[in-house]
């Protein structure tokens, strides 16, 4: 299977990183991918300025792809600040899976990002345009 | 599985007297070019929507170069060739499903265009606060959501007859809801989620003894096998021309006359008017008074062009031919542990459609490996959230075979299968 | 007139910086083959329907052939693709009109469509009874009876706008009728029984300075003009695929992403959705939310086509080329004793089509001389019954021109006149 | 123009027979073609027996096609029963008017006979099928 599936990724599905729900937290938000009705949460824990990411959890079923996205992407976000959280530039998270996203997967891969963007940003926010392009 | 060369022409025929699904490939251009892998394409999505064959392709592209004007009111040689292709095309869907009149066949987009017009049109000049429709669990969305809008904005009750765990309608809680005193009932002939083929004309009989109208969701079913609107005795039937070899954009609505006779316009505008005042308008008779505007003329006839295509193989014989590829792939598919397949056991019961799961694999990422194989299934909900729910599913894997489908393409689905469970579980 | 050799193509241009009409006939098949009568087919009907150039047959053929599948939610790499090309085709209609994004263009069947979505789904959301309506004398049937229906349904005014003796709108009238309040203004760009070209962008402003939206139906301008709906400052827009070189069965309706957001959907289905429970559905973002079903896949993609072919050309160029068709023939025909034009002189406010009457001949046999003729021209009330009561006639004939007819066109359509004449007169 | 309009259709035109209302009158109705709107209305006065046609005419404005059509239709109808009438076929009318109508043209070939038709059979008819094959 090449590189469809590098074995990092199918690592991260099966032991995924983060998995769970953080309680208390301090932000908190669910989305869902429409294109399969796949469900994804996540709880983060700020430190005593409400600056920085603490703590953080994901939550969900989901595909190999979007689980691995999630555990990835929560891997890197302790001692970030929520600015930086919010700037961050969905194509890295793409780049960091490593494997050829084909367009009908890039929701399957950006969902934990677009579900993060919620969480910080206070409310759902639009698919990044790399996603939408197909719609 | 090899790299085969592209569609090839072969005799053997699958099934006593049918015909080749090998050789049919023959006939649709898009098994002429192997896919970016590299693989042969085998086509398992004929329930989302099927490719082409070259004859409905060309007469598209013949109706547009040479018989091409706006229909109806042109005295012109083009204008009057056109409206007598695009009428000959309403005559050719009459005769396909066995309705008495063409009169009775209305042109929409799709199926869902199909079912919303009846929703709007019949359902609001028919529905009263506190009365009831009934649909099923196991339809597709747009069988679903357009009864939805309609009994919340008139105050009806929409009830759902409960399904099997093996994917048929309960028939004891079907008889039960039709006791309540629906006023309609719609209903799949063939459920796109689970395959599964409803005892229609059974069933029609039941509701119309309880008082109601049937609506059969024969956008699965058309395609697949023969169809008779006085066989299933039916009130109103839907279908979509896009799986069934036609051009996307063309859809039908088929009504009894008395009843579309009876109901009100549901788009306005153009051709389906009598007289237009400022003080209001007089509307055309049916089915003219239900096809507001420029209808899609080419489309009507590239439809009608694909029931010529399936008239020459003989729709019995389509379906022989999907009975033999559903029981081959039912049973291979049986074979392989950690595979659940959805809906009935029996292939009198169940559609050239298998909808299933792999045990610890997200359908997704099964489509995403048979896809790397050359093998186009689709993965989700299959706009039947509700099917999902009751199975407790947040997706499936779903194959559904066509008329140029052969047992290669069977083992192919099984091999994708074995290659997916590799990559997940080695 | 003479028979002459299907399609010549020369290079004679017609006007300063345009293109020659002559020479693009051979881009349409339909040109390639003589009428019945053994004569050269002069096509002045593509306010009706426009024939379609081999680009957008070839666009639609070679989509059904390699690029046909379901979109959106197919794994696979031909859904994937068709997909692609699909949202390609949105783009493209976007960059057209100037939408600021291209999540406001909805695909619909024609503008009729369009039009009936906004009454539908806007107006039976935000009319209460008493409210008020606004739309002219001078439009086609599709921006009337849905606003009839409408108005009926939620006990609201529907007003007209009247028109002048030359058929342009009244602007006294419109200012009066705008100082009522109407919540909406709908109206024609260019009217399709007229060939009036409203100043659409001075009448938005008149309009929501009034506190009224305004929703302009396209169907005839925007085959023939540039147009932008951020110039024009509108908040819908109606346009259909096939008076613009592309197929039947696929139009749009832009709308502003704001006014879109805000109204809930007409038909409801598949793809529309987000999540759907025997409970109730939770909707899809625009502009999915308004595209129930399985869309008009390969016609979108070849309207995205015959926008390619258009702005080749330039609109610019389409419209200064029909504009010098349209001086020559108002001339012309009024110079012939016994014909009486419809609509305005002044050729800035004329798109190119003339309606016209002939002294004591029916439209009708006019229509039928001129087919024997060679000439397609359309005769009856034009799906605007309201302008032929204004100048209390029974139908007129209409001659339109596009990008393919050239100045000999013009003299067949004199010719055809006097033809008429003879045969009535003589 | 070859056979397209023959004279006799023109003359027919220019100066129908029949043409205006009988009253008092036993029969009367009124209907249209939709492609155009064009409208005709036929009254029909009856022998003693209420039986047969005494005499009728026609109103209306409209094309050559269709005035021409009544005016010949209504020519050949006095003396006849109302049941020769109500079996009367519309291609005989075709026919009669001797000249070659394009399949846009047979609604105002055969609007005469639909207008007859309603008024002998008291209450608007179905076009005849030659009629309804373009819509
Ligand atoms: C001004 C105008 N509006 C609307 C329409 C309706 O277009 P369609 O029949 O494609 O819906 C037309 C078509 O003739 C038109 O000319
Ligand atoms: C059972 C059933 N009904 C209705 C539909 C809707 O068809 P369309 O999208 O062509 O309107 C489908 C399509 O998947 C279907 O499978």
């Amino acid at each position: 299977m090449d590189n469809l599936y590098r074995d990092f990724i199918l690592e991260h599905y099966r032991n995924p990183h983060n998995k769970g729900v953080l309680d208390p937290h301090d932000l908190h938000f669910a989305d869902s991918n429409p294109t399969c009705g796949d469900e994804m949460s996540m709880s983060l824990r700020l430190d005593d300025g409400k600056e920085r990411i603490a703590d953080v959890a994901f939550d969900g079923r989901g595909c190999a792809i979007s689980q691995a996205s999630a555990s990835i992407l929560t891997d890197d976000l302790r001692g970030k600040s929520l600015d930086d959280v919010r700037a961050m530039d969905p194509g890295e998270l793409l780049d960091d899976l490593g494997v050829p996203i084909g367009p009908a997967r890039l929701k399957c891969a950006l969902l934990s990002y677009k579900v993060l963007q919620g969480a910080v940003q206070g409310g759902a926010v639009a698919w990044p345009e790399e996603a939408e392009a197909v719609g | 599985m090899a790299v085969e060369p592209a569609s090839p022409i072969t005799t053997r025929t699958i099934g006593p007297g049918a015909f080749s699904g090998t050789a049919l490939r023959g006939d649709f251009p898009v098994f002429d070019a192997p896919t970016r892998q590299g693989k042969r394409l085998v086509y398992l999505d004929a329930a989302a929507s099927s490719p082409k064959p070259r004859a409905v392709i060309e007469a598209l592209a013949d109706a547009y170069a040479h018989h091409y004007a706006n229909v109806h009111r042109g005295i012109y040689e083009l204008s009057e060739d056109a409206t007598a292709r695009f009428e000959g095309a309403r005559r050719r869907v009459a005769g396909f499903i066995g309705a008495p009149s063409e009169r009775e066949i209305v042109f929409v987009r799709n199926a869902t265009e199909a079912i919303n017009l009846v929703a709007y049109s019949w359902g609001r000049t028919n529905l009263s606060p506190g009365d009831r429709l009934l649909t099923t669990q196991l339809e597709h969305h747009a069988n679903i959501v357009p009864w939805q809008q309609l009994t919340a904005e008139v105050g009806a009750t929409l009830e759902y007859v409960a399904i099997t765990d093996d994917g048929r309608l309960d028939m004891d809680d079907l008889a039960a809801k039709l006791a309540n005193g629906p006023k309609l009932l719609a209903l799949a002939q063939v459920s796109n989620a689970l395959g599964t083929i409803n005892p229609v004309a059974e069933i029609t009989e039941m509701a119309h003894r309880a008082g109601a109208l049937v609506l059969v969701d024969a956008a699965q079913s058309a395609p697949h096998m023969p169809i008779d609107v006085r066989q299933i005795g039916c009130d109103f039937l839907a279908l979509s021309g896009h799986k069934m070899l036609g051009p996307s954009g063309i859809g039908i609505l088929w009504g009894r006359r008395e009843l579309l006779d009876a109901m009100p316009p549901f788009m306005t505008g153009g051709s389906m008017i009598i007289r237009v005042t400022l003080e209001g308008a007089e509307f055309n008779e049916v089915p003219y008074r239900f096809e507001a505007g420029t209808p899609a003329i080419a489309e009507a006839i590239g439809l009608g062009a694909a029931i010529d295509y399936l008239d020459a193989l003989g729709m019995d014989n389509v379906r022989e031919h999907e009975r033999l590829l559903f029981e081959r792939a039912w049973a291979a598919l049986g074979e392989i542990p950690g595979v659940r397949r959805l809906g009935p056991d029996d292939p009198d019961t169940h559609a050239g459609v298998i909808s299933f799961v792999l045990d610890g694999i997200h359908p997704h990422d099964v489509a995403t490996v048979f896809d790397h194989e050359g093998v186009a299934v689709r993965a989700g909900h299959h706009c039947a959230m509700p099917v999902m729910t009751r199975y407790d599913l947040p997706a499936t894997t779903r194959a559904s075979f066509y008329l140029y489908n052969d047992t290669d393409d069977v083992d192919a689905l099984t091999d994708a299968v074995r290659a997916t469970q590799q990559v997940f579980g080695g």
